[in-house]
């Protein structure tokens, strides 16, 4: 259960250099390639609220500033509240046709916050619309930005007319003896180009005074109440009011989480896609490299001493329904360091130019900002396809090792995995013929490895011990099968690092 | 995603101001961000926060960039970042390491369509609708004062001290030193805590009051401050008082932040000097503590009496009032920027990025060349 | 990290037929209220309070030692109520860690030393670290990862939790064997 | 050795399994739930009417080291109606009425707890003082708040029923 809280101590290398360990790496079927979050582009599936599990369309979560409706968290502590009962009867005792009415309000189980403390009246109705503030700038600020956006409009056309003034020099309107904007309004497009640019209205500038907010007296003889100030954390959370005392602390709407999907960069197909329920723990698409490399364990290792052989002993776990051979490589950082070389002579130009020539295929036009005068309408943008992404460079390694792993000249089998072993408990025979050296011990498709590390001789007491091999697996690409009927096998080559812990002692 | 959709999130805009403690993330059109959060992200090795601004490298500055964009994106902002712009609103004396890795992380990790960098002081005038102001900064790192007149920051009358939380809060570390035991361990968070829970700027006559050891000097009263529910930190009411004071205790070259403003100034044409004067914008979370501007009213008359300063013939000085909060105005003017055609005239798109392989930039000759031979 | 064997003494455990392991050194209050479908281990001192409502877990649960497994109430105006508290398949539950949810979902991982309050909802896949403690009525989404007090959102789990849960919780079942006489 | 002296007022329902430890006298309507342990070690513990003690809760009646040798023995009294969740260490030299320790709190015994208070789970109070009436204490950093709505007064029924 390492995965989970213990230190790792196997790590993967991804195809962009990074080390994860198996169950954060994932593999793109298409390229045959390792992919980790990092080098994937990630995307926004689907909105959900945490609390109440509801999905909620993109287009509502937008409009609620990616908020839940319902559910409210705590400004206090930000845990989520709850809505409790306050009281129960008859508001008028005498009145017996009077319906019983509740009233709600909020509380907090952690810090014991409730709505109450703040002075907010309950609510008649549980979900309740509880009060908002409102920023007391929204109006002038409002002002302000209508005023920039016409500055700004009238600036863009400005800067086309001119533009077009000077790159026709003959109208034709000339000749026809018709304005343009009556030929517009023939043709019935609305008569813009003059209508548009308008005077922006004027906007009084805000004036500065000299006086300013003093000290409050008070602060130099009254004691601090140090429980009515609210700490920064709970001020940020409402940025807008940023409020000093803890009465003027509003209950906030939970922030909606998402679903995302994942996307390889190189071949644009999704590794990971999750159903749309929020409850859902399943997956449309999931190419988790846990499912399709074999997975490496460490089981023990003998006392580690500097210039010394130790024997480690590893688990081999086959995920794949084909049988798999694994050979164990030399590490060779070299070899990687090479490849990342060679990825970087395809820089971001060639990068980009392989991007233009993929766009040219798809016949799509670049909507370009600054060169194209910016006569787009921002809108554009948004309603292209998808452009082809960038591919995230891979960079070196950044593991060095200190230990040297003998390689063992032998090969050896992993059978397939087969779910129904794990209920049949007669021990599988699979007649694998091992090298009584590499493999100590095998059942289903696992099996138990030796190999012999020899940590560097210069190591001292408690120098933590890395080392590292390349494992080459068969890998059987069941794709292209449906059409050729033929399982395509790969040699897949990945990297794997070992913390194996601290050097105990020399001699 | 269906038509509809698409064209109600084309707006969608993130403007964000990545500050060396607090990011400030929000759209485009809205008045306020939606989310001000530290400017830290876990470190994966050692599984503690690091803040963005202590990178040893670019390399680690990437890193850390594309964990806290990711956060950004994922956790808050709810949207895919490709092939959609972002407005940044960074201070002029960003680092070019800092805004270059910013730009990388953007557009080859996150694939953004164009990137729209607003210079800090600039767009915090917005909100004011006024195209001339002294804007004075004074964030985590360091105070910056930078005048702005009619839409033009004036570059060569920049002033910046290391003066800011950062200095503030270690000054209350040795404060509290004198009174508590064990404080060289209290972490940052507490500091911070701490000096925005109990601490003020204090008026100029108590100081001289308090450095004089005047007798009717009466120090505010005492706090105790629960730390972690096993101890307790005394916080005295002279350190409640003297905290801020390391904002205005003149360095060797007798600088302090009120010669800074003053020195900026005496920089620019003697034709603009009563304007600034009478416009000074105060941005940044530090100037939002108790006392701040009355203080540096104070500071700013005293300072008038000093000969380096007479020349100046200024009798009065005005401080604007922001209609937001002072810690995100800078990012409140890149989102009234951002929400205007300036997005799509001005931005920086990512073919140009690609075909340049930098961001241009002010410092930058080349840049400035091109600018002006394009606008030529 | 494969999994060493953890020994116990044969004297001390009940094993059914269905496969529970259950120690003799528990508290189990109102045994009749109390499913475990099978293949569950409930080591020493844990505490399970079927008396107070039910407890069913699902198959392959892990229930560590001085674990306490109570049933959460919630009080009305007019009194108190118990709700009956259900896990999932494949959960494991860390030592002297107090469990008052009311639904834990398949494969959860729950740290050592939590508290996870009354009338919390741990969805499928989720993992709560050691010493958390979630406030009550929490609702921890699938595939996040919770920690701290109050317990929050730390980070994302890796997709394949699900398969390493199973795997997890069948080997920690398979190792978990008496020790041998010789 | 001392030798225990358990005194429990008719009404009271005390788990079998629970440990008791020296001079305790238990009120009416409180119930101890198994394997909680209240230990009078420095000298006798009186717990009030209707208050709650789950499982695996540990009530110590110990003194700091620097009170310890004094002539007098001093009692630990604890008021009605508090609630001791699962897993709580209490030392507190005294304990007032409607009180709440959550589950896995730790009070040190130098915290004098008066009224209507709410320790939070996992929250570890060992700093000299007394804590005011209705101060509820939650969170990592065992932040502090006055708490305005008060905890509801459980009646014997409902504990009953717990």
């Amino acid at each position: 259960m390492s995965y989970i809280t213990g230190p790792e101590i196997v790590k993967y290398a991804c195809t962009c250099g990074l080390l994860k360990p198996l169950p954060e790496l994932y593999f793109c079927r298409h390229c045959s390639q390792i992919r980790c979050s990092f080098c994937l582009c990630h995307a926004v599936d689907s909105f959900f609220c945490g609390k109440c599990s509801e999905n909620i369309p993109s287009a509502e979560a937008r409009h609620k500033k990616n908020r839940c409706a319902n559910c409210v968290i705590c400004p206090s502590c930000q845990q989520e509240l709850s809505t409790r009962v306050a009281s129960k009867g008859p508001i008028n005792p005498d009145d017996a046709k009077s319906a019983v009415k509740k009233s709600y309000y909020l509380s907090c189980h952690f810090c014991h916050w409730t709505s109450r403390d703040v002075g907010i009246p309950d609510q008649p109705s549980a979900t309740g619309c509880w009060p908002e503030r409102e920023n007391v700038h929204i109006n002038r600020l409002q002002e302000v930005l209508d005023v920039y956006q016409d500055i700004m409009l009238s600036q863009q056309q400005q800067k086309e007319n001119s533009k077009k003034k000077r790159g026709k020099f003959v109208s034709y309107t000339d000749r026809t003896g018709v304005t343009a904007s009556a030929l517009r309004r023939r043709i019935g497009i609305p008569d813009i180009p003059h209508a548009k640019i308008k005077k922006p209205k004027p906007l009084d500038p805000a004036i500065a005074k000299s006086e300013v907010e003093e000290l409050p007296e008070d602060i130099f003889t009254e004691p601090l109440k140090l429980m009515e100030i609210t700490t920064i954390d709970q001020r940020l959370m409402q940025p807008e009011s940023q409020p000093l005392t803890v009465d003027k602390l509003f209950p906030i709407h939970k922030q909606l989480t998402i679903k995302r999907s994942l996307r390889c960069r190189t071949c644009e197909h999704n590794v990971c896609k999750p159903e749309y329920n929020p409850t859902s723990v399943k997956f449309k698409i999931q190419l988790f490299a846990y499912y399709y490399i074999p997975e490496i364990r460490f089981v023990t290792v003998e006392p580690l001493r500097a210039g010394q052989t130790s024997e480690l002993i590893i688990k081999f776990t086959n995920p794949t329904q084909h049988q798999t051979t694994i050979t164990i490589f030399d590490l060779d950082l070299e070899e990687q360091e090479k490849y990342v070389e060679e990825q970087k002579l395809f820089d971001i130009i060639d990068n980009f130019e392989q991007a233009m020539s993929l766009e040219e295929k798809q016949q799509l036009s670049l909507p370009s900002l600054v060169m194209s005068s910016g006569s787009q309408p921002s809108s554009m943008y948004s309603l292209q396809s998808r452009q082809p992404s960038v591919i995230v460079k891979p960079r070196k390694i950044n593991q060095a090792v200190n230990c040297n792993v003998a390689i063992p000249e032998s090969t050896f089998i992993l059978p397939p995995r087969d779910d129904a072993a794990e209920y049949d408990d007669s021990s599988d025979v699979h007649n694998i013929e091992d090298d009584p050296k590499l493999v100590k011990w095998r059942k289903s498709n696992k099996a138990f490895i030796k190999l012999a590390v020899t940590p560097a001789a210069d190591l001292k007491i408690d120098d933590e011990v890395v080392c590292g091999f390349t494992m080459q697996h068969i890998y059987t690409n069941v794709i292209p099968a449906i059409v050729e009927n033929m399982p395509h096998k790969y040699d897949h080559k990945v990297r794997v690092f070992f913390r194996l812990g601290k050097i105990v002692g020399s001699e | 995603m269906s038509t509809y959709q698409s064209l109600s999130s084309e707006k969608l805009t993130v403007v964000l101001d990545i500050g060396s403690a607090f990011t400030r993330f929000g759209f485009t059109t809205d008045f306020a961000p939606r989310y001000i959060i530290r400017s830290e992200v876990r470190c994966k090795k050692t599984n503690k926060l690091r803040k963005i601004c202590d990178y040893d490298s670019a390399d680690d500055l990437y890193d850390m960039l594309v964990e806290l964009i990711h956060i950004i994106y994922f956790k808050y902002a709810l949207i895919s970042p490709k092939d959609r712009p972002i407005v940044i609103v960074e201070s002029l004396l960003c680092p070019t390491l800092f805004r270059e890795t910013l730009a990388k992380v953007l557009f080859l990790q996150y694939e953004v369509s164009s990137i729209l960098v607003l210079p800090s002081h600039l767009v915090a005038l917005a909100s004011l609708a006024n195209d001339t102001g002294l804007v004075v900064d004074v964030g985590y790192k360091e105070a910056v004062v930078i005048p702005v007149c009619h839409g033009l920051p004036i570059l060569q009358a920049w002033q910046a001290l290391p003066l800011g939380g950062e200095h503030i809060h270690s000054h209350l570390k040795s404060l509290l030193s004198s009174s508590n035991t064990g404080i060289q361990n209290l972490p940052e968070n507490f500091l911070e805590d701490i000096k925005v829970r109990c601490c003020f700027v204090t008026k100029s006559s108590r100081v001289e009051q308090l450095e004089g050891g005047k007798p009717e000097y009466a120090p505010p009263p005492d706090v105790v401050y629960p730390y972690a529910g096993t101890e307790s930190i005394l916080v005295t009411g002279k350190v409640r008082e003297k905290t801020f004071e390391i904002l205005y205790e003149e360095d060797n070259d007798h600088l302090c932040l009120s010669t800074m403003i003053l020195d900026a100034i005496l920089k620019v044409n003697m034709d603009l000097r009563q304007k600034l004067a009478e416009n000074l914008v105060l941005i940044g979370g530090t100037v939002m503590t108790l006392g701040f501007k009355a203080r540096l009213k104070e500071e700013l008359q005293k300072q008038l009496n000093n000969d380096r300063y007479k020349v100046l013939n200024i009798h009065e000085f005005k401080f604007h009032t922001l209609p937001c909060k002072e810690n995100y105005a800078a990012w409140l003017g890149g989102a009234i920027y951002g929400a205007t055609e300036f997005l799509s005239m001005k931005a920086i798109s990512k073919d140009f990025y690609l075909r340049e392989k930098h961001l241009p930039d002010w410092i930058n000759l080349k840049d400035i060349n091109n600018t002006v031979s394009r606008t030529l | 990290m494969e999994l060493q064997d953890i020994n116990y003494s044969k004297n001390d455990y009940v094993e059914t037929a269905s496969g529970n392991k259950v120690c003799r050194q528990t508290v189990l209050c109102g045994s009749q209220n109390i499913i475990l479908q099978g293949k569950v281990i409930v080591q020493a001192e844990a505490i399970i309070r079927g008396d107070l409502a039910n407890v069913r877990t699902g198959r392959y649960c892990i229930i560590s030692k001085e674990a306490v497994l109570r049933p959460p109430y919630k009080k009305f105006s007019k009194g108190v109520a118990f709700f009956k508290l259900s896990i999932g398949d494949h959960v494991f539950i860390g030592e002297r860690t107090l469990v008052n949810a009311t639904d834990i979902g398949n494969y959860v991982h729950i740290g050592k030393n939590c508290v996870i309050g009354r009338r919390c909802v741990l969805r499928d896949c989720c993992v709560i670290e050691d010493n958390t403690v979630l406030a009550p009525e929490t609702v921890v989404p699938a595939f996040t990862r919770y920690g701290g007090s109050p317990g929050a959102y730390i980070s994302h789990v890796p997709e394949c939790q699900a398969d390493l849960m199973v795997d997890y919780t069948r080997s920690y079942y398979q190792h978990f064997q008496p020790t041998k006489l010789i | 050795m001392q030798r225990n002296n358990i005194k429990v007022i008719p009404g009271a329902l005390v788990c079998e399994e629970s440990k008791l430890r020296g001079d305790i006298t238990i009120g009416a309507g409180t119930i101890i739930h198994p394997n909680a342990s209240i230990i009078a070690e420095a000298g006798p513990i009186i717990i009030g009417e209707n208050c709650l003690i789950e499982e695996q809760v540990k009530i110590i009646h110990r003194l700091p080291f620097d009170q310890q040798n004094k002539d007098t023995t001093p009692v630990l009294i604890i008021g009605s109606h508090n609630v001791f969740e699962v897993d709580c260490t209490v030392e507190a030299p005294k304990i007032g009425n409607h009180n709440v320790f959550e589950s896995k709190c730790f009070v040190g015994n130098k915290v004098t707890v008066s009224n209507g208070c709410i320790i939070g789970a996992g929250c570890k109070v060992t700093e000299e003082q007394i804590l005011k009436e209705n101060i509820c204490i939650f969170g990592s950093n065992c932040q502090m708040r006055e708490c305005i709505d008060k905890p509801a007064v459980s009646t014997r029924k409902q504990l009953l029923l717990i």
